[in-house]
This record gives C-alpha cells, structure tokens and sequence, in this order.
C-alpha cells in the first residue's frame, strides 16, 4: 500500500472521487492552478480543468453562497476555506442557510456542501492561522463536524463526507498536514461518520482528543503508563454526531476521563463532552473530567507551544484525575 | 453628522420616472412598441386576474392578523406587477431564488392557494411543516426556492444555482428577488460579483419600493440609482417602471434570453412602491408622510393595468364583479380549509435537521413526545 | 418609584448615558425616527438627533464595523442589531476584530462598543426571529456577555455595559419585552457585571437560568415547592465571565443541579456550566447535573412552546435530580 | 464554464496604464505641470531614502526567514511608491487603516525600526507583545492602528473612524489600504457604502498589485477597472500610477483636502505590482510568467524615483554608495539587538483579553505558570 501523509491522502480522495463523479466540484481561493496554499488541491486543475476546479473571487460568503446554490442544482461542491479563522465571513451562509435549508423546506430541498478547511495551531501562524472554531458549528443543528488525524481517515472520511447527505465541516489539522504519514489504500473505501476509533486500550483513564492533539494525548498516554498509569485513547474523528457509544463504553469501564482540545476552554466542545458523560454515566464517575485545553486568549505566536495542550500539559491532567 | 436629513422620503414617481426608465403603458392604452413585450391577451387577462387574486389575498391576511388567526403577513400591495410580470418572463425551466414578498411569483409558478394558506397558518400540510413564520413557503414544483428571512442571502445562491446549470450546459436562468435594502447586504456584492465574474445565466431582480422598514432608499446608498451598482461589477443593468406589467414582463424576458444565451446576468431595478407597512407588525404612520403614499397610489399597478385592459376592450366591470366574487369565494373557502387542519406532530420536530435522524436527536426526541405538553399547545 | 417594563427600563438607560456622555451613539436598522422595531430607542431621536441616533443601511457587518472604528475614536457606540438572529453578516467584525483589537495591539488599542440586541423565542418569530445564540459568542475571548430578566437589572446591566471597558454583548429578551414590569429607578445606578442574583433560596436543587427561562424556573420551582422540593433558583444575568461563586455556592449547597436555556443544548452554556461544576464541586454533587434546554433543530413556528425549556419541562428534570 | 481562461495574466503596464490614469514623471526629468504635487526637494529626497530602507529591509526580512531566524514575512516588492506616496500626503492629524502590506507608511510616520523589527521577532518588546504574526504591529504614537489579517475589515473601521471625527468636529482624515483582491470582501461593500452614506472623511486606497496571492486581478472583477466600482456608492474615484511617487502624493493629497473640506470619501486605485511572492511562504514561480514581471520590472518604483531625482541634481552615486552603507549598518545593528530580546514573559498571555484579567484567566495563568513547560520553548 502507498504511504502518504494527509495532503497527498485528501489530494488523492479528492482526486478519486471527481473521477467516479461528475458533479464533484472544487472552489475556493488559489485552490486551481496553484493548487491551494497547503497544495491539497494540487494536480487537480490539470486533469480536471477550470470548470470543476475553480479560483473564485475573495470572498468566503461568496464561496459557500454559491456552493449552496451549486448544491440545490444537484451538483457536489466541495468548497476550500483557506484558514478556518477566515471562515467567518461566510457564517451567515453556514449558520443561517447551509444549516436549515433541508429542515426550514421541510425536506423539499437540502444542500450537500463538504466545506474542507485547514485548523489548528502549531505552525506559526498567531491569531489568524491557528484557530480551531469547531465548536461554533457544533451548536448549529444540522451540520456535521469531522476532524481525522491521520492519513488514512483524512481520505476515507472525506469520500464518506462527500457522498453523505448532509453538509459537513471537513477540518484539516494543518499541523500534522506533512506530519501525519500512514498507509493509504489506492482505491475507494470510506471511514464512517460518527464512528470513533479506540487508538490505545487502556484502564484507568480515558483520553479523548481528535485531529494533531492526538499524538499529544498519545505521548502523555506513553509517559502515564511508565508512571503506571494505563490510559485509553479515543480519537473522535467525528466531533458532531459524536460517537456517544465509544465514549460511554470507555468511561464506564475507566471512570475517570481528561478531554483535550486546541480551541479555547470556554464553550469549547470538552465542555459538551463533559457535560455528556455527566448524563451517560455519572454514577461510573470517579473523578471529576478534566479538560486540557487552549486558554480563553486569542491564539498568541511566540508563546504558541505554551498555549496549546501538549503532552506536557496533559500528562498532569492524566496523573491527577487518575490519582483524585 | 451624517450629511442626510431625516426629512421625508425623497423618492416620488415625479422625480424617479425619468427618461431613462422603461416603460410600456401609454395612457392612450397603447404600449410603446419598443417596449411591448407583445404577450397574448389570454396572458395579459389571466394576468390581471392573477393581481386581482394576490390583492385580495393580502387584504384576507391583513385581516386574518388582525384577528389573531395566522401570526404574520408580509405582503405584496403596490409591488404586484413588478412581481408578477417578472415573473411572468420566466420560461418554464427558469428557477426562482425569492426574498420574501413574492408569494404571487409563486402561485403564477403553480403553487396551490392551499399549499400557501397551509403555510400560512403553519399547520401539518404546510410544506414547510409548520417550522417557519407565515409567508416562509418553499415549492419545488414551482422551481421556487425556500424563502429564509436573512437579507440577501438567496442572491449569492441564485447564481451558484445558475453556474451550476451553465456548467451542465442546461438551458436555465435562475431569478432572485430582493429589496433596494438588500443592496446594502454583504450577498449582494458577492452574489454580483461571483455572477459577473462567473458570467452566471442569472437575472438580480431589485424591487426598490421605497423603503427597508422605515428606512428610505435615499438613505440606503449615495449612488444615483441603485441599477448603476451593475457598474461595480461590469454588469449590464437597466430601470424598468415596476408598477408598469408590460414594461417589467419585457425587460425581465430580455435579460432572460441575455442569459440563456451566455451573455451572463442583468440587473434589473424595478420602480415601485411599498404601498402598506412593511408587514403586519409594522405601522408607518410612525416615519411616513402620506403625500408620497397618496402621489405613488396614482400609479397603482392593478389600477393601471386594468385602465390598459379596459382601453383595449378586454376588461370591464361585469368581468370585474364576477372576478371578485369568484376570487373572494375560492380565498374564503381556502382559508377555511387550511385553518382546519391540524398542527404538525411533535415528532416533526426532529425530522429533516439531517437526511435521517441521529441518536440525539432521537434521544430528544423521545423525551419530548414522553413528557408533559406545554399550555396553550393545540399539537397532538 | 416608576414602574417600567424591560423597553422602558432600557430606552431610559439609554436616555440618561447619552444625556451624562456626549460619546454615546446609537446606530442600527430604524432605531432612528421609529425608534426601533421594538420601539427601544423611541424619542431618542428627537431628543438626540441623527448624529447621535443613525438609521444606517441594511448592514450588520457595517454596522459594527463602524462602531469599531468610532470606538477607536473615543466614541462609545451602542449598536442595535434587530433580531440576533442577524448578528451574523457581522460575526467576522465581533469575532476576528472587535474581541480582539485590545489583545492583538498589545493594550495600545481598545474598543468598547455594546452591542444590543433581542434575543429568544415565544413571539412566534420561527427560525429566524427566535434564536439564542450567546454561546456562540462566549467561545469567543475578549467579548463579555449580558443577559437581564427584569426591568431593573436591564437598565443597571445596560449602564455597567456603557461603562465598561471591554465589549459588551448585551441580549434582550424580547419575549418578557413588555411582560417584565417592576419598579425601576429614575436615576443612575448599576447593577454589576459578573455578578448572579439569587432569586429564591432554597436548599434541595439548584435551578440556573436567565432572561425569560428565569420565569420559567421560579414556576417550575414553585410546583417543585407543592411537590416537597426546595429549589434555589439563580438568575445569571452576566453569562460570561460568569458568577463562578454564587454557582458553587449554591451548588455546594444543594448538590444538585438543573441548567436551563433556550439555545440548542449541544454546545450551549449550559454544557460549560456543567464542565465548570464538575471541576469546582464534584465532590458535592449528589445527582448529574441536567440540561433543560432548545432541542437541537432550527427553532420551529407552530410548535415553540414545546420546543422551548418552560415549567412543564423543568420540572420534571427538578424531580428527577432531586429523586437521583 | 467559468468564462475566464487560466491562462497568463493580462495586466500589463502597457494595458493598464492608459490615458486615464493620473501620471506626473516624465522622461525628460519634469512633472507634468497638472499632477505635479510640489513638494520641496528636502522632502522628496527623504522619502528616496525611505525608499531605499524600505526596499533593503524587504531584502533582509526575506534574508531571515529563509535563515529560519524569523517566522514569516510579506513585504512591498514594487509597491513602494504607493505606498510612501499616499503615507506622504497625510497630515500630523490624520490616521491610517493599514492593510498589512505597509510598514513603509508606519515607518514613514515614526514606527521605530526597533518597533518594526520587535514585532518580526515576536519578543517582549514587541508592540503587539509577540502575540500575532510578523508585520502585524501596531502604533498608536504614528496613528497607525493595529493590523490583523482578515481581509477587508479595516475599510470599515476607518469610516467608522472618520465618522467619529466628523461628528466631533475634529479636522481628521482616515486612509484605509487594502489589496484589489478586498474589493471582493464583504467589508469593502460595508465600508464604501457607509463612507458615500455619511460623507465620512476616509480615503479608501486600493492597492492593485494584480495578484491575490495566485489570483490574478482580473479574475477578481469582471468590472473594468477597480476605481469604477466608486460608481456603484456615488464616490469619486481616480486611477493612478502607483508606481509614480509624486502622482500618487498628488492623487491622495487631493482625496484628503477633498474630505477635509466635507466633500466626503474617495477611492483611489494605485497601478502596481507585486514583484516578490505573496509573502515568503509563497513562490509565483507555480503560476506567475516571467514576462509580465519583468514588464513591470521597467517600471520599477525605486529606479524612476532615483533616475527623477538624478535629472534633477538632487541624487547621485556617491550619495547612494553612502546611503547604502547607512541604511545597511542601520538594519543590521537593529536586527543584531531585536535578536536578543527576550520572549515575552508567560503571564502576558493573559493580559489585555479584557482591561483588567477575570477570574478564569487568572486561574488559567496560574495552571500554565505552575506548570511545566513546552519543549523547545524560548519563553522564561
Ligand atoms: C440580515 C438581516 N438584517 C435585518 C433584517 C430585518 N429586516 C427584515 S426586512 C428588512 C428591510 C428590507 O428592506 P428591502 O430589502 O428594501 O426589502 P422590502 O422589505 O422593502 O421588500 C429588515 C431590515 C433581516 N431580515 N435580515
Ligand atoms: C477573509 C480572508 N480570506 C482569505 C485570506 C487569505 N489571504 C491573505 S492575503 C490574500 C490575498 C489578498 O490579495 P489583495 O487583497 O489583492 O492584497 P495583496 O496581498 O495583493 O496586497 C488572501 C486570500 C485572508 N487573509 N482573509
Ligand atoms: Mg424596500
Ligand atoms: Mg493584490
């Protein structure tokens, strides 16, 4: 099986699924001839031409304004928000159209737009290229979220996105873009929506993470366990409809649970996770679930390592809720 | 400090109808040849017929507000010809992308005085199932779009709609409607600029009537006109007289074929007025002088195209008495009907947020229809 | 002492900030001659004119642009966005610039701008003139959130917003508009940012709520009180930075916990209090803390009432924890 | 489908630089009478070497990036003159809305170089405290306000600036740059129409350099020209060549005494280039042709600059050997100390969110300080 690491493993999904279907089209700033500012849509302008692969104008509401009218058309766009910190003016779109248009029909009409999006910090980027948002969708009845962390989900969950009948938020950790390599089938296959993977048995303590924290929680699984402390880590890989099976089975077998994300803390989505466990399984519960999280600052540049949850932030967590 | 007085509202037909504003109707009763769309008389009957209906239907909701019947009406009173010849010009494989006035689009298009009431009083049969406010219908049948009430958003996804067609090589023109206020909206400029760039098959349908609520249009733009925002955007646009039926049937029908033939969208500013409040919770006494009311009430669009009508011996008071009655019977017994039906099933409420429904919202679901109703509920 | 009702309390607020500070503009969608479509600025214009009190064209993203650059000018605007369920087109200004400016520029920069705006359902406004979407801005670092229930707080939050030195989300919820009545001071007081209010003291559940659910809670309580159990019910009115202490408190108090509000639950406020009351009280906590919340759809017309967290659905959640 | 082919770009010098556009350099070493801006000679030798500091720092700020001792930076290639030029005409009183391309104009205005060169470096004494990107200062003492990298929201807030000013009588211009590319963004509509509404004293100063990152200018409008789109708001507009540092002074005084003396906003389109990549995270090489560079390489701001100066005596080889030398020691010994600085301290991180730290971000600092640090952190 090739290896590829996750830009060539969306590039390559991408490319997979324009072939096997027509109506698959791309837009978004630099995404043609240029190939994306991270180079995921590389190679597709040429073999797919102007017309499914297409540079638009500046302007975010205007990107998923036409997707969504694309979509009532009957075609698939698969629209490209360059940094997800640049996604907010198309929010109304999102929030307000995109979201309701199947329920406020009452099913006549409904749009099918996959909106990938690079998120995330890690790389330098400061207030603007380094955010996480998910949890501002989350909120939003009707969209799904859907973070991989790895090569091989980022392709198989991004075929399962496209050809899923509801519109979702496809964020990219761009973090782990190059980082994140892996053996990656050639051909179709999809990873489901709304499915976790348990990445490390464990029973003490669950740790659950999505996207580039994974490795993070990982690490800090590594360095709990030679303290004696055996943690299972769950990767969520879809945030919204969370897979509330996995979690609960882990937690009511652990009972005691740290819950790691890059966005801030306030309102983040460990906060829904949190609360979630509370109505699942309180009475597995033997510490309070912890999150480890950014702060409730904007992104900051220099101190960026500092702010995000790191293996050496989560590791504290891990010892304490494993010891309270 | 903001260089505008708050003085009363500037636009009156008198200073806005100028030479560069198409027109048809001749008060001889002839059109302009230049600007005669040359539509049947069949046509132009049944759509007078079609203004009388939507007229009444106004008046009905009005009333029906008024006694505490259906929540909300937004109507149409003084816009109907802009609206319904625009409507009109469509071809029958164009879509329409309405704002939120042009409930009488959509009934020309073929959705049912049923299908509307239902929605009106936000009962099971709505096709919008009772979720959104009155006069927030969808009809797929009619190639008319779900109508949302955030300003302006429907523009950009009109052109979306039409790229995608162009891109298909079909042979569709995509409408959108929306006020002269919208103009001020963020989709607006990316909706005309996605559009012109693209060279979307798209017609941007301006109803400027005046007013955004008690904001007047002066107030809105410092530009001349708002047809020449085309200009920003290196698209084609053209004023059109909105209470004149023939003029905006023609003008539409050209921008129309403009697009389908690949030339790429128009602009179209349609002058008219909004002769009511903006909608049944609105009362402009409060920030509008009534000569401006009373000057545009002397171009009413019903009244003229029936003078028309009359002139060319199409149209006269035993067809108008026999109309009203019939209309006024068919909105009465309709009305009846649809306050009739039932409010949608509690378990309606989950359904359609997603193609199918995931385990929370079954778990929400569940809880729901187990528990004890609210007061005053008249569900299930 | 007058009695006014929420509209009155606010539009006197406003009257008498911009009678004590020439800086305050208000600036929206009619808030000028007609005085708003729900006549909260009525007579400001006459009394100010249409340099203090501005019609603006139909946009929120210029609205609150503007009002960012006049309050990098000295000026203090109050901004009415019509329904918040139009916040959105300006989403981009208040998440990326006006939440940030004071951090981003090291505290050279400031900008103090309240945003007004209605909030919530009841009034039969369905999708589109119903929705809570505070969480939404809570997420978000830099912003403050303000949410009264009453005629007094309305008008002494709203005047401790005027003055503060951070930007103010201020939520009014329009349902209780009229129906809130009380006695309202004629002069200047304030009611302080960040601090709860206890409306009932009880020692059995802990009932949180704000704006028009606070009404829905003290009824909820009143039945729960027929029934034997002793609610103490806390009015929030700041959500964020919320009144950390009067939670535990009472939490500490009772052991048990109900949050309610209108927003869906996914992701809403209620999950972070729920988080924060795991990691302040765990050890006190006798049952899991319960959500009564919006479900997570679009709000819908005909069926509000069934959609939203009244007494006939707190209730029952109170008996429950209380029962646990 | 899209109607516009991917092919080479088409602004070219030859194309664009028609007779519409405002010019003042001549060949023979004169300015054209009508758009000379007369300046004195004192003034437009310092803005030839703020030119060259400019250019040279551009030069060395790559230099770092690539050596990996800073993070990132975007620089004014070929856009010098616009951008002096436009800073140049402002009054002490007046204000800018930067876009981030324009550390010359900050500089120009009194940003120290140690100012400019602690942001890049992201260290303790950086005016933005290390917490966003390089090239995003800010400073207050230069009426410089703070940049972000959301395209388009500064337009906006420079007219609510100046809307501020006016309604406080203040004598007080704003000038907002931005990209072509922002014309596309929602808040280039929000401002413009705003500025034309309220007659805001702003100057809304489009640099178009042909390129939004790999998108070239004339796939962002179909409009003719960028300077046509004041039409759409009723503002005066003006083209001019960006590349002409004293058409651009001229052109932008203009605007300024224009909105000074009430007479509202206007939008002035600047004709450059971009010569480098986008930013050093960009190579042009993957879609840019050589030939219109080295087209627009003839034009080169600097060059007709010091050529101007040299037909008119006021510049020569030995000053520019010594000039150089200056300007070279200057940046290096400003680098040497910036280097140095310190990271900020940790607790910073939770300061200036709100004016004073509210009890969850005290307890955040709390656990981060208490806590162990990141590997590979420079911080104390
Ligand atoms: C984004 C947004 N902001 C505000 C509103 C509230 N609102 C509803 S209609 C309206 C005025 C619209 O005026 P115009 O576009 O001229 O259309 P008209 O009602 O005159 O047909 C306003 C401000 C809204 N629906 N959406
Ligand atoms: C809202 C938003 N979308 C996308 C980006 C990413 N981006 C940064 S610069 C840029 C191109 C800007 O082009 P232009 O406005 O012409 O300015 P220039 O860089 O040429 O000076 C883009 C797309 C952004 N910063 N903000
Ligand atoms: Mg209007
Ligand atoms: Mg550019």
């Amino acid at each position: 099986m090739p290896q590829m690491n996750m830009v060539q493993a969306i590039n390559d999904g991408l490319r997979l699924e324009m072939r096997r279907d027509s109506r698959v089209v791309l837009l978004g700033e630099d995404v043609g001839k240029v190939g994306g500012v991270f180079r995921v849509t590389q190679g597709l302008f040429d073999e797919f031409g102007d017309s499914r692969v297409v540079d638009t104008p500046l302007s975010e509401g205007g990107i998923v304004g036409c997707a969504i009218g694309m979509a009532l058309y009957g075609l698939v766009p698969v629209p490209e928000i360059q940094f997800s910190d640049f996604i907010f003016p198309a929010y109304d779109q999102i929030v307000s159209e995109l979201a309701k248009y199947r329920y406020r029909s009452g099913g006549e009409y409904s749009c099918k737009v996959v909106i990938r999006t690079p998120v995330g910090g890690g790389i330098r980027g400061g207030h603007y290229h380094s955010q996480s948002p998910e949890s501002l969708f989350i909120h939003v009845a009707g969209l799904k979220v859907v973070c991989p962390s790895n090569a091989y989900d980022a392709k198989g969950l991004l075929l399962a996105s496209i050809r899923d009948p509801d519109p979702v938020l496809f964020f990219e950790p761009k973090r782990i873009y190059r980082a994140a390599k892996g053996d990656v089938p050639d051909g179709d296959y999809t990873v489901e929506i709304g499915k976790a993977a348990v990445v490390r048995e464990g029973k003490d303590v669950t740790v659950i993470a999505w996207g580039a924290m994974l490795y993070e929680a990982i690490a800090a699984a590594d360095e709990a366990a030679a303290n004696g402390v055996d943690c299972e880590v769950l990767d969520l890989r879809t945030l919204w409809p969370v897979d509330i099976d996995a979690i609960v089975e882990s937690v009511k077998k652990t009972g005691r649970v740290v819950v790691v994300h890059e966005a801030p803390k306030t309102c983040g989505f460990g906060a829904e996770l949190v609360a979630l466990i509370n109505e699942k399984a309180f009475l597995h519960l033997e510490a309070p679930p912890m999150r480890v999280t950014g702060f409730d600052t904007p992104f900051p540049y220099t101190l960026e390592m500092e702010y995000l949850p790191l293996a050496h932030r989560i590791l504290p967590a891990v010892m304490q809720t494993a010891q309270f | 400090m903001n260089g505008i007085t708050a003085t009363a509202a500037k636009y009156s037909p008198s200073e806005s109808l100028n030479d560069d504003v198409v027109k048809a109707m001749r008060s001889d009763g002839t059109l302009d040849p230049s600007n005669d769309p040359r539509i049947s008389r069949e046509l132009a009957v049944s759509l007078y017929e079609a203004m009388v209906r939507i007229r009444m239907l106004d008046e009905r909701l009005v009333a029906l507000q008024r006694q505490g019947r259906i929540g909300f009406h937004i109507g149409s009173y003084g816009e109907e010809a802009a609206i319904l010849g625009s409507a009109a010009a469509l071809r029958p494989n164009d879509w329409l992308f309405p704002c939120y006035r042009e409930f009488g689009a959509a009934l020309w298009r073929g959705m049912s005085l049923e299908s509307y009431l239902n929605n009106m009083f936000g009962n099971a049969n709505d096709p919008a199932k009772g979720r959104q406010m009155p006069d927030h219908y969808t009809c797929k049948a009619a190639k008319f779009t779900s109508i949302s009430s955030p300003i302006g958003t429907q523009i950009t996804q009109a052109v979306g709609f039409a790229w995608g067609a162009k891109s298909q090589k079909e042979d569709l023109v995509t409408l959108t409607y929306f006020g002269e206020g919208a103009t001020s909206s963020n989709e607006f400029h990316n909706g005309m600029n996605f559009a012109a760039v693209f060279k979307t098959p798209t017609v941007m349908f301006c109803r400027n009537n005046g007013w955004a609520i008690s904001v007047p249009s002066e107030k809105q733009t410092a530009s001349a006109t708002f047809a020449v925002k085309g200009v920003a955007y290196g698209m084609p646009s053209v004023r059109v007289d909105g209470n004149d039926i023939f003029a905006v049937i023609k003008v539409t029908r050209d921008a129309i074929l403009r697009a389908a033939a690949g030339f790429g969208p128009t602009l179209i500013e349609a002058l008219t007025y909004r002769m009511s409040g903006h909608s049944t919770s609105d009362d402009p006494k409060a920030y509008r002088p009534d000569d401006a009311v009373v000057e545009w009430g002397k171009r009413d669009p019903l009244m003229r195209f029936r003078k028309h009508l009359e002139m060319n011996g199409l149209w006269n008071e035993a067809k108008q008495v026999e109309l009203d009655a019939r209309v006024d019977a068919e909105i009465r017994d309709a009305i009846t009907v649809a306050e009739k039906v039932a409010p949608p099933a509690l378990e309606t409420m989950f359904e359609d947020v997603y193609e199918s429904v995931p385990w929370h919202l079954r778990e929400q679901c569940a809880e729901m229809v187990a528990g004890p109703r609210a007061k005053g509920h008249g569900g299930h």
